[in-house]
């Protein structure tokens, strides 16, 4: 029954270990299908669990795999080795192997050919197994360690082409940004041990509960550092910067890593303590407020990116900043629904991008076309008829993510908005804004890349993926179409599923109000999209039309500015105190120091140097005076007692 | 004086001669058989101290075995003898030196015994040592230290082979 | 001071039969190995030849005592006296019939060891011979001789180990008894084959006689260690060589041939001593018969085909002796008691 | 004799008999032999404090430093057999070249 539970893991580490080991001499068929089947099996696991933690009455459904491995043992810090097997961790091991094993199969297809095809898998395994890890675990440590082992993957993958600088730097960034992230989340941690002298959940839970405090600065401030961490993890504002850049790594990973699983490992770690979070309702608040913005901003930039991949980029922010302030909001069902939601429709998006820029690079670089960007959407139009299964599958889980019933998008966000309605009216107000931005970028994305004509020969020459990448993206097309039935309103089929791990749930009925204007504006942001950009773009070098706001457009083309704030203030201070370091403090001070005490030990050294002769006799010597003394002592203090 | 006494005072002297013979002597085969002629008297004085067993082993191990040994490599590599004027090392101060500290310890250690001599009468109880009484100890309470000495002898013998072994 | 006394006698006594024992031993050997190449053997001084002896022992005393130039002095004439001593003191734990008067040291608990000890330090004589001599066959014959010794004391000292562990005593004098159960099949030569065998072989080895001569083999080392020696001292290595023979014998009878026992020794009084000590030399004579029938037998071996049998053949088996003996013992095997 | 103490007061002789050539003598032979003395002279305090006190135990280690001088032996001898080929010496004052 224990390795039963912790198969999943097991499965991708045992794919990983066979691939690094032997993958240099098997093909790329081989390596594929092996990475493949690895988490194919680990989802068939975690779709057994699942369904016999259904079976189980609802009291049961909290099954904790203790492997009886007292993991750290150190004074009073006792971390027990184990998995914690409930609703909501099956509910994610469902999409992190779900959404991951179509990834791989996808994979197979759109990594074919590259010189580094093995390693790549290697690299996905290791991300679902450590993912896994990271929603499997019982205790705040485990998470941790499966947090930064997915960081790990990101920035692995990320710069997984490094011989291109940018890349490299991309990852980099990433690493970097998630690490100030991540100081927060371990400072948390460390909080969470001294106050409550225990790490795992159900023990933190526990006393949590007992408590019955609101709002005792303790927990806002374990709340608020564990909030950092997710604000890292999950791009929020204002660490999201290295998110877009992550479009840097493979398509398959932007999907998989930077949409649908480790980004939205930060709202997972919220729902699984929402104990601390119900009980600081002040952090509640900052959550909510922080996870409204960022989904304004995130949408405000993505109307006016050019790159097909940043435009979904910027979206996912948008989108995780309504599952933030869905959980801010303490409506954590509709964050755990729209993760769920947003995994199948951003991952069907993106892999759907991904095969749209496979296809521009169809014309292979013999034709000279080397030169055009396949990724930015200027250079495409007309895709319609070249690609048709893509197109529809886009078209599906653009929808989706504009919120148009009754794709699976709109309920997922509908929960939301009527919880923001509640709760608090400004977040209601930024998330209208946020949800009128995204289908106007969505429209907008949909008109650029296949309505219109083809605006280069690249656009031209396009052709349909291989059905290794386009199955994939029908399932996943299915899924984001229909899963939105899954928690219908005054239903409720998933919150209730979840109700033991995120502590109650009542379903919402539907409100005809809010539903329908929430429909009525996405509608329209489609349609005005359609109006602005069916003409604007003829030539590839057209003007977009947004450009006559002048200011306001350059400023959200740079992304508010906030990466060359960073650049300018942050960065520069760093530089200016390193340097500082490095020529005064490192060359007197610590480069004194060390030389100081080697000069000081060569010099000793070098006189007693003299004393190891080689001659045997000469060392006897030196015994025998040692004994001499020794005994003389002995004598002396015999005596004198 | 009693006729004990008087035998060991000729054995002490005989085995300190030999030893200031095996100090000063030349050649390395005479520092041999003064070193034989050393343990012989000390076989005699186990005898007198009720170790019948051991006088008997220790001439057959250490005269019998160990000494020819030593004789057999001194031939064999006909190194008897021995450097006649002091190297060049310039340790010159080494042995005054030596002679010195050795001489102090001797001091140390006939202060202790002279300021208790004869303090402590011997043991009333006469232990027999026959080969029995010493099979039985060795099998009894000394057996794990006899088997460790078993191996420590078998190491000894592998060693021995590998370094004088011709490659 | 009577037991001094006592013991400076019984020396004495030892001692003066162990030299007539080397001359006539000599004589023996000489005789008997003519017998045994169909000639007569030296028969003009005296009837038959008895004063033979006596006239060799003249020649050598007489003979100019030759010292070479470049030999260590002391040591040259300090080997031959080291040669001998060893071969007369094995003497002293030996019983030469019933009662422990009949041995020099009595009845010690430790004889055996006191035996394996003293033919330990035999082998000094004819090391430092061949050393102090400063002749390269003399230095040959040395190393071959301490070689050899070594070698073959420890099969030795193992075959008489089994004896032990059979008469689970070591005083000599308790191994004869042990051997005395009222017929000829308690000797230990029908009970222990093999360590007699063993015993018998390395007994050669450590005389140094044939087929195990090679310490002084004519053809190779001229006359071995003692090549330089000559007259008394050359008499003295002589006779070493004879009294050992004498003492492995006796050893041989004793540990083996059941020593003084046989029938009618416990007869009371004078009788039954008598008896054991005529048992003693009779079986003493017919060892040192077989010894020098060897000799005429047997020829010599290769040097390292000796160290090699002594060390892969009799070492091994005299270890596989050792414990098949312990382990009949334990097992209580009839016989073994 | 009812006392041991001048067989010990032998024993501290010897032993610094021993550690005297040890230190003066350079022929590793001769170091080897003067081990061998200092080894010697412990077994006959072991042995004479045996008597003293009527117990075994100090016999049985004078037994186990026999078989350990022994092993040394046939260890060390091996060892200057093999170092006199190399250096034709046995002189220790030739093996300096461990030195700082």
């Amino acid at each position: 029954m224990q390795l039963l539970s912790i198969s999943p893991i097991l499965f991708p580490l045992l794919g990983l270990l066979i691939n690094a080991f032997f993958g240099k001499r098997m093909s790329e068929r081989l390596i594929g299908a092996i990475a493949s089947i690895m988490v194919l099996a680990s989802f068939a696991v975690s779709a057994y669990l699942f369904i016999r933690a259904g079976a189980l009455p609802e009291a049961q459904r909290l099954l904790s795999v203790d492997l009886g491995i007292p993991w750290i043992q150190a004074g009073k810090l006792s971390v027990p080795f184990g998995f914690l097997i409930d609703p909501l961790s099956t509910t994610m091991m469902l999409i992190v192997t779900g959404v991951g094993g179509l990834i791989h199969i996808y994979s197979v297809g759109y990594m074919r050919g590259d010189a580094r095809f093995q390693r790549f898998f290697v690299y996905l395994n290791l991300f679902i197994a450590s993912m896994l890890v990271l929603v499997m675990a019982d205790s705040f440590l485990l998470m941790f360690v499966g947090w930064e082992l997915v960081g790990l993957c990101s920035y692995l993958l990320i710069g997984f082409w490094f011989s291109n600088l940018k890349n490299a730097e991309a990852g980099r960034k990433a690493f970097v940004v998630n690490r100030i992230g991540d100081v927060g989340f371990i400072l948390g941690i460390l909080l969470i041990f001294a106050t409550f002298g225990t790490l795992t959940f159900s023990g933190v839970f526990g006393k949590v509960t007992a408590m019955s405090a609101v709002n005792s600065p303790v927990i806002v401030a374990i709340t608020l550092l564990l909030f950092v961490g997710a604000v890292g993890k999950s791009a929020q504002i204002p660490l999201f910067v290295w998110l877009p850049d992550a479009m840097a790594g493979p398509t398959p990973v932007s999907a998989l890593i930077h949409a649908a699983t480790m980004v939205t490992a930060g709202i997972y770690m919220m729902t699984r303590a929402h104990v601390l979070y119900t009980a600081a309702p002040a952090t509640q608040d900052v959550v909510a407020i922080v996870g409204a913005l960022t989904a304004l901003v995130g949408g405000s930039i993505a109307l006016t990116q050019y790159d097909i991949k940043k435009v979904l980029a910027y979206s996912t922010v948008s989108q995780l900043g309504f599952m933030v302030a869905a959980a801010g909001l303490g409506a954590y069902v509709a964050s755990i629904f729209h993760l769920a939601m947003h995994a199948f429709f951003k991952a069907l998006l993106f892999l759907a991008a991904g095969s749209v820029i496979h296809g521009m690079e169809h014309l292979g670089h013999a034709n000279g076309a080397h030169a055009v960007d396949p990724q930015d959407m200027r250079n495409m139009g007309g895709l319609r008829t070249k690609m048709p299964v893509t197109f529809v599958v886009y078209v599906i889980g653009a929808l989706a993510l504009a919120g148009v019933p009754p794709f699976s998008g709109f309920f997922s966000k509908d929960e939301i908005v009527v919880a923001a309605l509640q709760h608090n009216p400004l977040v209601f107000g930024l998330l209208a804004v946020a949800a009128v931005f995204t289908a106007l970028y969505v429209g907008r994305q949909l008109v650029m890349v296949f309505f219109g004509k083809a605006r280069t020969g690249n656009a031209e020459h396009a052709a349909e993926s291989s059905p290794v990448m386009t199955i994939p993206l029908i399932v996943l097309a299915v899924f984001a179409a229909l899963a939105g039935f899954l928690n219908l309103p005054g239903v409720g089929t998933l919150g209730t599923w979840l109700a033991p791990a995120v502590g109650g749930y009542e379903p919402e009925a539907l409100q005809i109000g809010v539903a329908g204007l929430f429909t009525l504006l996405a509608l329209a942001a489609l349609l005005g999209a359609w109006i602005v950009y069916r003409d604007a773009f003829a030539k590839a070098a057209d003007a977009d039309p947004l450009e006559r706001f002048g200011g306001l457009y350059v400023f959200l083309k740079r992304a508010w500015f906030i990466d060359a704030l960073y650049q300018s203030v942050v960065v520069k201070l760093f530089y200016a105190a390193s340097s500082f370091l490095a020529r005064v403090f490192d060359v007197g001070g610590i480069d004194g120091l060390v030389n100081g005490t080697a000069v000081l030990v060569r010099n000793t050294s070098g006189a007693l140097r003299r004393i190891q002769n080689g001659l045997v006799r000469s060392y006897g010597l030196m015994m025998l005076f040692g004994v001499v003394v020794i005994v003389a002592y002995f004598l002396w203090s015999a005596a004198v007692h | 004086m009693t006729f004990d006494l008087f035998v060991f005072i000729g054995l002490a002297l005989i085995g300190i001669l030999a030893a200031i013979g095996l100090l000063t002597s030349r050649s390395a085969i005479y520092a041999a058989l003064f070193l034989i002629l050393n343990f012989s008297t000390v076989a005699v004085l186990y005898l007198m101290l009720n170790a019948p067993f051991l006088a008997v082993i220790q001439v057959s191990v250490y005269a019998g075995a160990i000494m020819v040994l030593f004789l057999f490599v001194i031939m064999l590599l006909g190194a008897e003898r021995l450097a006649g004027p002091e190297a060049k090392t310039g340790l010159l101060w080494q042995r005054p030196l030596a002679v010195g500290l050795g001489a102090l310890l001797l001091l140390q250690a006939g202060y202790v015994l002279i300021t208790r001599f004869g303090q402590t009468a011997v043991s009333t109880t006469v232990v027999k040592s026959g080969p029995l009484d010493i099979g039985l100890m060795l099998f009894g309470p000394y057996l794990l230290p006899f088997e460790v000495t078993s191996v420590l002898l078998l190491v000894a013998i592998v060693g021995a082979v590998v370094l004088t072994r011709n490659k | 001071m009577a037991p001094i006394l006592e013991f400076t006698l019984k020396s004495v006594a030892l001692i003066l039969i162990a030299l007539t024992g080397f001359a006539y031993t000599t004589l023996l050997e000489r005789k008997f190995i003519g017998r045994l190449q169909a000639r007569i053997g030296p028969n003009r001084a005296g009837p038959q030849g008895l004063l033979q002896p006596v006239a060799d022992g003249l020649k050598l005393i007489v003979k100019e005592s030759i010292t070479p130039a470049q030999a260590d002095k002391l040591i040259y004439f300090l080997a031959p006296a080291l040669a001998v001593i060893p071969a007369l003191i094995v003497f002293a734990v030996i019983p030469f019939g019933k009662g422990s008067w009949l041995s020099l040291a009595g009845d010690i608990n430790i004889g055996v060891l006191y035996v394996l000890a003293v033919l330990s330090v035999g082998v000094y004589g004819s090391v430092l011979a061949g050393w102090s001599s400063n002749n390269k066959y003399a230095s040959l014959g040395g190393l071959r001789a301490s070689a050899q010794m070594i070698s073959y004391e420890l099969a030795m000292g193992l075959s008489i180990v089994a004896v032990v562990l059979m008469a689970s005593n070591a005083s000599l004098n308790g191994i004869v008894e042990y051997q005395q159960p009222g017929n000829i099949l308690g000797w230990l030569i029908f009970r222990q084959p093999v360590a007699a065998a063993i015993f018998a072989i390395t007994a050669l080895a450590e005389l140094a006689r044939a087929p195990f001569d090679l310490v002084e083999a004519e053809q190779e080392l001229t006359a071995g260690f003692i090549t330089e020696y000559g007259g008394m001292k050359f008499a003295l290595f002589y006779m070493s060589e004879y009294v050992k023979m004498i003492a492995m014998s006796a050893l041989f009878a004793t540990f083996f041939l059941g020593g003084w026992s046989g029938p009618g020794v416990n007869e009371p009084g004078a009788l039954g001593v008598i008896l054991s000590v005529l048992y003693f030399a009779v079986k003493v004579f017919v060892c040192l018969l077989c010894i020098v029938w060897v000799r005429a037998t047997l020829p010599r071996f290769r040097y390292d085909k000796l160290m090699s049998f002594g060390w892969k053949a009799l070492l091994p088996i005299a270890l596989a002796n050792v414990m098949v003996t312990a382990l009949l013992i334990v097992s209580g095997v009839p016989g073994y008691k | 004799m009812n006392t041991v103490s001048p067989f010990v007061l032998l024993s501290a002789l010897l032993f610094t008999l021993g550690v005297i050539g040890v230190l003066t003598r350079r022929n590793a032979i001769l170091i080897f032999m003067s081990i061998e003395l200092m080894l010697n002279s412990a077994n006959l305090a072991f042995v004479a404090f045996a008597h003293q006190w009527g117990q075994l135990d100090g016999q049985m280690f004078v037994f186990f430093v026999m078989a350990v001088a022994a092993a040394e032996v046939a260890v060390g001898l091996a060892l200057i057999v093999t170092i006199f080929r190399s250096k034709k010496s046995t002189n220790v004052d030739d093996l300096s070249q461990l030195k700082g």
